[in-house]
């Protein structure tokens, strides 16, 4: 397979130099992180400039890579070797990671003076951001499975350090439920990978590919490494706790947390099956189904939801879904069916990490102008509020899927990918689950347009934020039209021989 | 492809100006105007360069892919270059028209992006090249059409807004799954390409007549073909400009003119005729002109009359396509016009009335044409033409219909076009008896039911010339329908096109 | 004289109209604050006038417009230059009548009256309009010209019938709209379906392909209702009685004389007269024609008599008078090799009646206001056009004459007799009208009204002129006269029609006017819509009841989309309960994926 | 270790393994919050004994720093002591539903789960069962009966504090497995050792959550109402 080629090949090892890159895009956000803790930047030019060479350095990378084609590292600790490969998926991974901790970090200095956030947590936001970015680099560049451990953990323990931050009791809560299911989704994780390591005696993927044969030992590992990992990625029906984190963490957490961080755990988990249980149909159908029922259980929910911030955080239940049907559309079907699934499942990655961000920084914005979270309380806002408003609109079209956007041709490449591949069920979920969506996101724009509500009082947020979540929803509505560069870079993929 | 960039700045034009809106504070009138009214003039002129440039034989294309198989692909045809210029020509006048109509009213720098986007949607989807790229506009207009509709912001402007949505929406979905499965079926057809569909065998003719079944579904809830046109005259609480701009540009022509790339684009006219589809068009056409006429009578408020009226015309559009020969075609294609110059007319005229004297429902026009005669003038060419009557366009597009329906063999259908006359008699002739010899409060008999003195003359400027000149072109164009470049001629072409090819 | 010069009068004689009509709105609105503005001024009255250049000789009397809707050819020939002098000449008097006529308006105007302000203005208006349309039509050679020449006519006349705003005049005027709608519409219907066979834009190009066309002889039946809605046909005339009398009289005489010549003309363009190769079912919608002109003619004759207002009297004569021309008309599709010579009977015929007919009608006007006369000198006057009318002297014999020798040579003698005997009709229908007239001259004489002068009496004395010299000067050919041998056989019907008057008149005098009560002017009109309300008081009712079953539904959904969404709320504990059990959740997940991967192959 | 002889060794192991085995039992059953965390301690240091016994002094000394003296030290810090606000000293919640013997089905077909994927590991060519168990070790076995104690106590738990020793205990057992099926392999030790990191971080970041839960408005168990009441 490619990725073994390629790993197999001295001359494709990484250059010193962009050694030097990589470690800057791991580490250097961290770095960032613990200096603001001492310094916390007070405007949002200063952590923009700040995180400039992380970005530099990060669209360095993806030139370089997209020009040279993958590249593998391996870092030797004593006996232990740890195996780093950067293909066309990890270095877009890495650039979407990038640009959106970017956003968030500049949008929440503009958060942290406006919320009026107590200084001393607000101050631990920046390190643990950074340990999230780190988190999330180490995942996407990690070829074996340690790696995949160390950046899962790193990130996940952030992630819940983050939720400790505003102090209020249901914030807490939701810190607790999740660390808990966390910390158990890990063990169910790390058992699988035991397993594995026992039966194999290797945990880089490469090689884990090349040796591991299906059976029953392989099959329970993966059963194991998929529940945790579903845990994680809160994946109907294991996605209660999402929505409460959501709900009460702030806002730029919560746009890193639904953009990012549950899709660390999905592409894991992509991965691995592709890898080890690639002949599994029967599963993966499953897989697909629990799917299906996310995308209608999150519509549903979010339809229903009285708050804002808790219609959004259902909504990411929704749309995980969607990317549940890479599965059944990626195992055991036709190349040509798998190409299509391939580009449409990672379109629908990228689209809805950037529209969610800047979704949730629109809600942001919105909670904090009006101090009020309910949707019917927000009626009436578009006449005060117009750009958080916009934000939120373009964001919702990505997510409806409607054009033109990344929502909107990765539901293209899906259903094409389903039809294709005579899979009509899939078909129904999309329809079904773009109907729900388009239900949900427009409620809020009945409320916000509605001319005879009372009058709020509203508080002025600086222009900077705004336009960060624009920023954002712009570039998922761009990424639907010019898909087609990103998406060959994703080719050939390393799924399969 | 020399000029590759006309599409792309036509497109780019009314993208720029609802950003720039959108951008500007609210209370920049001035600046707002002029970047409306500049970007207006801009892309009528950029229109009329490609109009220019086709009538001698220039090219304008643009693509590049998207996804995997899929391109975006603008390409400026002549079938598209007519749909291009109405809307860019109405685009003017209602931009004016709105100008005058929202003065002093909040939310102005919302609805004029909004309306920039729709234009610029509409725009798109007359320049497309292919399914997707045709898809991709038709949802921006959903979208950018919203906010429009509840622009009000009262109870019932919401609630418009949302069966709007649930119809359209619904119907993109439809349109989405059959573009989806056609492109499985037979790849990224260009439009033109019409012998791939057809060179597919006989054996996906089933498939086919289903996708087409699906497609109209989803292109039928814009044009509002019944039973899909339940969200038309609910849409009526928008503001008068938009209702124009919805009923004679954007929305529904949007649907018709998709049912018309459709099928002489996609299917070709002659694999159409060959599954029959032809005949499912012009039987559902044929209905939604009757029942339409039929509800219009029993409306008393003006703008649900009018939107009735306006199922009913534009399934004209519909049945010409549906009718197999060169003649209808002229007929479909140049009732795409027509109509949107009558309609946008008479919508106008319907704003003037309510902005002046506030009048909604037909009751209360009695002796308005002494009050507001220009107004009247124009809504009474407005309706004439609606009726058919020469030397109006409606008279030029309803004799290509039925000489169409005639040359195709169906002369049954002239008794509906008939009938439609009649029935347009009906509704639109009370009025004008009641604008013109009924004697009302300009006569000293009771009074407005909220009268305003808008301007020096009987309303304000903003409001008057706009609707005169749609009046006027809808009358030029009916007068000089013979003349090079007039709607019935360009028609002509495309026709020409579709049928020696 | 070559063609531009006939371009520029004809668009002179279009346009001097038009402008005339557009003068209208333009002085009311530059000089908005003068009461006393004269609107039939002298200008006014000149409108006709540029249409007299069009009755010259031209040696090409033809225009072709490529441009102008789907491409024009405007030309003439002789039988339309005969109807274009009559119209021209009658257009002109009753303007200028008109001007008298409405001259008690102007001074209501001028005293501050802004209704009679309004009324005249619309006069003053649409009068030059329709006789732009009129004219129009008459010229027009192609299809689209000529039904826009015909629809600005019809519609434009709407206006003179409502002038007066009385409940009268309003029932009137909806009766002419209902019915001309109805014939604009069959009349549409019949010409796209003609033009859509014949493939062509041009009148003479239908003529021929409706006689090609398979279903030719339904296109035809559609053009002549179409038509025959103008032109009065039995059972489409209803409008005729009721709109004339409510009209201003110049108005009705410009309606009764010159525009139901439109409809004529209509069938003249449009059906396939005197062709030869024409087939058998064009001669039995001659005959179906035949029948109904004739049951016109006896059928309008009898209910006539019966009618107490001399105009509604006039009108069911103008009816039967149709009918008689219908029945000709119908002997070109009957006999076709004779339709040369039965045209120019026909055009005589039109012409004569539509003088006098016109005549007649300015005459009511007078005999209401009788000017300062000497009341035999009046009488004589008044009489003369009736006679005409029935065929005793003048044009009336004249055309008289020319069609019954062509029916001689013909071998229709039985038609002449039929024609005969309508004419006795209308010789009782004259009678009665000037019967009629002669009581309400009386009445104004003893009431002292204000006697006429100026415009009225010389614009009627001109159309007596022009009624009683048309032979000499209608551009249609010389006319044969009658030799004095024939003169009996052409007089008995008039004469037996003034005896059967005299006999009747004496007598039914107790018992007429129980009679006249019941049978009021536009006979099948009050049924018909006495039905009509009965039916569309269903028909709304069924229409709100669908509108209402429509809604009832969306609500029934509604409500179901309600109890549903309800529903839904067991979602929200569903959601609970899922969050309380994650973590056994997680290892049945687990436990589920393993058993199904090692269950399946 | 050499001087020992190998069936004193061997009775070291099993001995160590019934230890463990009785500490988790104690530390996940104890309803005396301050007991069961001693309990852990005392668990944390026999395991970090297991790990010197496994030929792991790395992971010897790193699970006695982080494992025993900071995790307990974590845990103490959560009860309170020394504070102010301590938590009650009994945990009075009833146990989560499914209770009785269906409280052990899932952990029990779990942990089935994990014992036959161990035994398949080591019995590739169907030797029988008794000998697979042999060749497993006692140590293994423990740590499978630790496992499924622990997804018991975590799913039948509702105190936050007891979820959080469950949790504790669950990922010791998994590292026993661990270390058993996959020998004396550096990956297996660097995995071994995130866990713990993990392990402790979670603990920390555990112990001042259930802190500030209770500080708050005195919760301790999820869910919405104060007292953990669902």
């Amino acid at each position: 397979m490619n990725a073994l080629a390629v790993l197999g090949d001295e001359a494709l090892h990484l250059t010193p130099s962009l050694w030097a890159v990589v470690w800057l895009i791991v580490w250097g956000p961290l770095l960032l992180g613990l200096v603001a803790l001492y310094f916390p930047p007070h405007r949002m030019l200063t952590a923009a400039a700040a995180y400039l060479p992380v970005m530099a350095a990060t669209g360095w990378l993806v030139a370089t890579i997209a020009v040279s084609g993958p590249r593998h590292a391996s870092l030797s600790l004593g006996e232990l070797t740890l195996t780093w490969y950067l293909d066309g998926l990890a270095i877009l991974l890495l650039l979407l990671t990038q640009t959106v901790l970017m956003a968030s970090a500049v949008f929440a200095v503009g958060y942290c003076r406006t919320a009026e956030l107590p200084s001393r947590p607000a101050a631990w936001l920046w390190p643990l951001l950074g340990g999230l970015s780190s988190g999330l680099t180490l995942i996407w560049i990690a070829a074996d499975l340690l790696s995949l451990y160390v950046g899962l953990e790193l990130m996940g323990l952030c992630a819940v350090a983050l939720m400790l931050l505003p102090g209020e009791a249901e914030a807490l809560a939701a810190g607790m439920r999740y660390l808990l299911y966390a910390l158990v989704g890990s063990l169910a994780w790390l058992l699988g990978v035991s397993l594995l390591l026992g039966a194999w005696g290797r945990l880089d993927l490469a090689g884990l590919a090349a040796v591991a044969e299906p059976g029953a030992v392989t099959t329970l590992a993966v059963a194991l490494l998929s529940a945790g990992l579903l845990l994680k990625a809160s994946i109907f029906p294991l996605h209660a706790w999402l929505a409460p984190v959501h709900g009460a963490a702030w806002i730029p957490v919560s746009a890193v947390h639904a953009a990012l961080v549950i899709k660390a755990s999905f592409v894991i988990l992509l991965k691995l099956w592709l890898l080890l249980a690639p002949g599994q149909m029967a599963a993966a159908w499953l897989l697909g189904g629990l799917g299906s029922l996310a995308v209608l259980w999150g519509g549903i929910l979010a339809w229903r939801a009285q708050g804002l911030k808790e219609l959004v955080a259902f909504s990411t239940v929704g749309q995980l879904g969607y990317l549940m049907l890479a599965f059944p559309l990626l195992i055991g079907t036709s190349e040509a069916v798998a190409a299509l699934a391939w580009r449409g499942t990672w379109l629908h990655l990228a689209g809805h990490a950037l529209a969610k961000a800047a979704m949730f920084m629109a809600v942001g914005s919105l909670v904090l102008s009006t101090g009020r979270s309910k949707l019917v309380e927000l009626a009436g806002t578009s006449r005060r509020l117009p750009l958080p408003l916009l934000v939120f609109g373009l964001a919702a079209v990505t997510l409806m899927g409607l054009p033109p956007s990344a929502g909107f041709t990765a539901k293209w490449l899906l259903l094409q990918a389903a039809i294709r591949g005579e899979q009509w069920l899939w078909i129904g979920v999309l329809v079904l689950g773009t109907m729900l969506t388009a239900a949900y996101l427009f409620r809020m724009f009945r409320h916000s347009f509605d001319e005879q509500a009372p009058h709020l009082t509203y508080r002025r947020l600086p222009l900077g934020m705004d336009m960060m979540a624009l920023l954002l929803a712009l570039a998922a509505l761009a990424l639907g039209l010019v898909a087609d560069w990103p998406l060959e870079l994703l080719w050939p993929w390393g799924g399969r021989t | 492809m020399s000029g590759a960039w006309l599409p792309v700045a036509t497109l780019a034009t009314s993208l720029l100006a609802a950003t720039l809106i959108f951008a500007l504070p609210e209370r920049a009138w001035l600046a707002r105007t002029s970047l409306n009214l500049g970007a207006a003039l801009i892309k009528l002129g950029l229109v009329g360069w490609m109009i220019w440039g086709l009538h001698r034989g220039l090219e304008y294309a643009v693509e590049f892919p998207v996804a995997a198989g899929v391109s975006f692909v603008l390409r400026a045809d002549a079938l598209g270059i007519m749909f291009a210029g109405l809307s860019s020509l109405l685009w003017l006048f209602t931009t004016l028209y709105a100008i005058g109509y929202l003065e002093d009213s909040p939310n102005r720098k919302r609805f004029f992006g909004f309306f920039s986007l729709c234009v610029a949607s509409t725009l798109g989807i007359s320049l497309a090249g292919n399914l997707f790229t045709f898809l991709i506009f038709y949802e921006m207009l959903t979208l950018s059409t919203y906010p429009l509709v509840v622009h009000r912001g009262t109870r019932k402007a919401l609630a418009a807004g949302s069966v709007y949505l649930r119809y359209t929406l619904s119907g993109g979905l439809a349109l989405l799954l059959g573009v989806v499965s056609l492109h499985v079926l037979a790849g990224d057809i260009r439009f033109g390409e019409r012998e791939i569909l057809a060179d597919l065998g006989a054996e996906w003719y089933p498939i086919l007549v289903g996708l087409f079944v699906v497609m109209i579904l989803g292109l039928g809830v814009k044009t509002a073909l019944v039973p899909l046109h339940g969200w038309l005259p609910r849409a009526m609480v928008a503001p008068a400009p938009v209702s124009a701009l919805l009923h004679a540009v954007a929305v529904v022509k949007a649907g018709a003119f998709g049912i018309v790339r459709l099928v002489y684009d996609v299917y070709g006219i002659e694999l159409s005729y060959q599954l029959w589809l032809l005949h499912g068009l012009v039987a559902i056409s044929a209905l939604t002109i009757l029942y339409a006429s039929l509800r219009a009578l029993a409306q008393q408020e003006l703008k649900a009359r009018l939107a009735f009226s306006t199922v009913s015309q534009v399934s004209y559009i519909v049945l010409g396509v549906g009718l197999f020969g060169p003649l209808s075609t002229v007929a479909a294609l140049s009732h795409l016009l027509h109509q949107g110059l009558m309609k946008a007319t008479l919508f106008f005229c319907a704003g003037n009335y309510a902005e002046e004297l506030g009048i909604h429902r037909i009751d209360e026009l009695d002796g308005a044409g002494w009050r507001m005669p220009l107004t009247s003038l124009a809504f009474t060419v407005g309706a004439l033409g609606m009726i058919g009557l020469p030397p109006t366009v409606g008279f030029i597009s309803k004799w290509y219909l039925g000489l169409g329906a005639v040359e195709a063999g169906m002369p049954w259908l002239i008794a509906v076009l008939a009938a439609s006359s009649l029935l347009n008699a009906a509704y639109f002739l009370p009025i004008l008896q009641r604008l013109w010899f009924r004697p009302g409060p300009a006569h000293g008999q009771g009074e407005w039911p909220d009268e305003r003195r808008l301007g020096r003359l009987e309303t304000s400027g903003w409001l008057l010339w706009p609707t005169l000149a749609t009046a006027a072109f809808s009358l030029l164009a009916g007068f000089l329908a013979s003349m090079p470049f007039s709607p019935l001629e360009w028609a002509t072409r495309v026709a020409s096109q579709e049928y020696l090819l | 004289m070559s063609g531009l010069p006939f371009a520029g009068v004809i668009a002179a004689a279009l346009l001097w109209p038009l402008w005339l009509a557009m003068r209208v709105p333009l002085r009311g609105w530059v000089t908005s604050s003068s009461p006393s503005r004269v609107w039939l001024d002298g200008w006014w009255c000149t409108a006709p006038l540029p249409a007299l250049a069009l009755l010259l000789p031209w040696s090409e009397p033809s225009l072709t417009l490529s441009w102008w809707l789907l491409g024009g050819v405007w030309s003439l020939d002789d039988p339309r230059r005969s109807l274009l002098a009559v119209a021209v000449v009658m257009w002109g008097l009753s303007g200028l009548y008109a001007c008298g006529y409405l001259a008690s308006e102007q001074h209501r105007q001028n005293a501050g009256d802004d209704d009679a302000g309004r009324r005249l203005q619309y006069f003053a208006l649409f009068w030059p309009l329709c006789l732009a349309g009129n004219l129009l039509l008459i010229v027009a050679e192609d299809i689209a010209s000529f039904y826009l020449g015909f629809a600005t006519m019809t519609f434009a006349a709407y206006a003179l019938v409502v002038h007066a705003g009385t409940r009268d005049a309003r029932t009137g005027g909806l009766a002419y709209l209902v019915m001309a709608v109805m014939g604009e519409g069959m009349i549409l219907a019949g010409l796209l379906w003609a033009a859509g066979s014949a493939q062509t834009t041009m009148l003479d190009a239908l003529r021929e392909g409706l006689v090609e066309a398979e279903q030719g002889v339904w296109m035809a039946a559609l053009l002549w209702l179409g038509f025959g809605v103008k032109a009065g046909v039995v059972g489409l005339h209803m409008w005729l009685p009721l709109a004339h009398p409510v009209a201003p009289t110049p108005a009705s005489a410009v309606l009764s004389g010159v525009m139901i010549k439109a409809g004529l003309l209509g069938w003249l363009m449009t059906l396939p007269l005197g062709h030869a190769g024409a087939g058998e079912a064009f001669v039995m919608l001659g005959r179906v024609m035949l029948v109904a002109g004739l049951a016109a003619a006896f059928g309008a004759a009898l209910y006539g008599a019966c009618q107490p207002q001399p105009k509604a009297v006039l009108a069911y004569s103008s009816v039967s008078q149709m009918g008689m021309l219908t029945a000709l008309v119908a002997m070109g599709l009957i006999v076709p090799d004779r339709w040369p010579a039965l045209l120019a009977a026909v055009i005589l015929f039109a012409c004569h009646h539509g003088l006098t007919k016109g005549a007649l009608f300015l005459g009511v006007g007078v005999s209401e206001h009788p000017p300062r006369l000497p009341s035999w000198l009046l009488w004589i006057l008044l009489v003369l056009p009736g006679l005409s009318l029935a065929g005793v002297l003048g044009s009336g014999l004249a055309s008289k004459w020319a069609y019954k020798t062509v029916f001689y040579d013909a071998d229709h003698k039985h038609l002449v007799l039929w024609l005969s005997l309508a004419a006795v009709g209308t010789t009782l229908l004259m009678a009665r009208a000037l019967w009629r007239q002669w009581r309400a001259e009386r009445q104004a004489r003893h009431d002292d009204l204000m006697p006429l002068s100026g415009a009225m009496p010389v614009a009627w004395l001109g159309s007596l002129l022009a009624a009683a010299t048309l032979p000499w000067w209608l551009p249609m050919g010389r006319t044969a006269w009658p030799p004095p041998g024939e003169l009996v056989g052409l007089w008995w019907p008039a004469a037996l029609g003034v005896a059967l008057a005299v006999s009747i008149g004496l007598a039914a005098r107790q018992r007429l006017p129980g009679i006249i009560e019941t049978l009021p002017p536009g006979d099948l009109w009050w049924p018909l819509v006495r039905g009509y309300r009965a039916i569309s008081a269903k028909m709304v009712h069924g229409l709100s009841r669908l509108g209402m079953s429509v809604a009832a539904v969306v609500r029934r959904l509604q409500a179901l989309e309600r109890w549903l969404i309800d529903g839904l709320g067991v979602l929200a504990r569903g959601e609970q309960w899922l969050g309380r059990h994650s973590a056994v959740l997680m290892m049945a997940s687990a436990l589920l994926l393993a058993i199904i991967m090692l269950a399946a192959p | 270790m050499a001087i020992l002889p190998e069936a004193l060794a061997a009775a070291l192991e099993v001995m160590l393994a019934l230890l463990l085995l009785l500490m988790a039992l104690a530390c996940l059953v104890d309803r005396y919050l301050r007991r069961a965390c001693r309990s852990f301690v005392c668990f944390a240091v026999l395991m970090a004994l297991t790990w010197w016994q496994l030929r792991a002094p790395w992971l010897a000394a790193v699970e006695a720093v982080l494992g025993a003296l900071l995790t307990g030290f974590s845990l103490f810090f959560a009860l309170g002591f020394g504070a102010h606000h301590r938590l009650p000293r009994r945990d009075t919640l009833p146990g989560a539903s499914p209770s009785g013997v269906r409280s052990w089905l899932l952990p029990l077909t779990w942990w089935f789960m994990a014992a036959a994927a161990s035994l398949l590991l080591v019995d590739d060519v169907g030797t029988r069962l008794s000998e697979a168990l042999a060749v497993l070790g006692p140590l293994a076995l423990v740590g499978l009966a630790i496992i499924g104690l622990g997804l018991w106590g975590f799913v039948r738990h509702r105190h936050l504090l007891r979820r959080l020793l469950a949790f504790n205990v669950l990922g010791s057992g998994i590292f026993l497995v661990l270390a058993e099926v996959a020998g004396p392999r550096i990956e297996a030790q660097a995995l071994i050792l995130t866990g713990l990191i993990v392990a402790l971080f979670g603990s920390l970041l555990g112990a001042s959550l259930i802190r500030r839960l209770f500080i708050l408005d005195g919760r301790l168990a999820l869910g919405s109402g104060t007292g953990g009441k669902e």
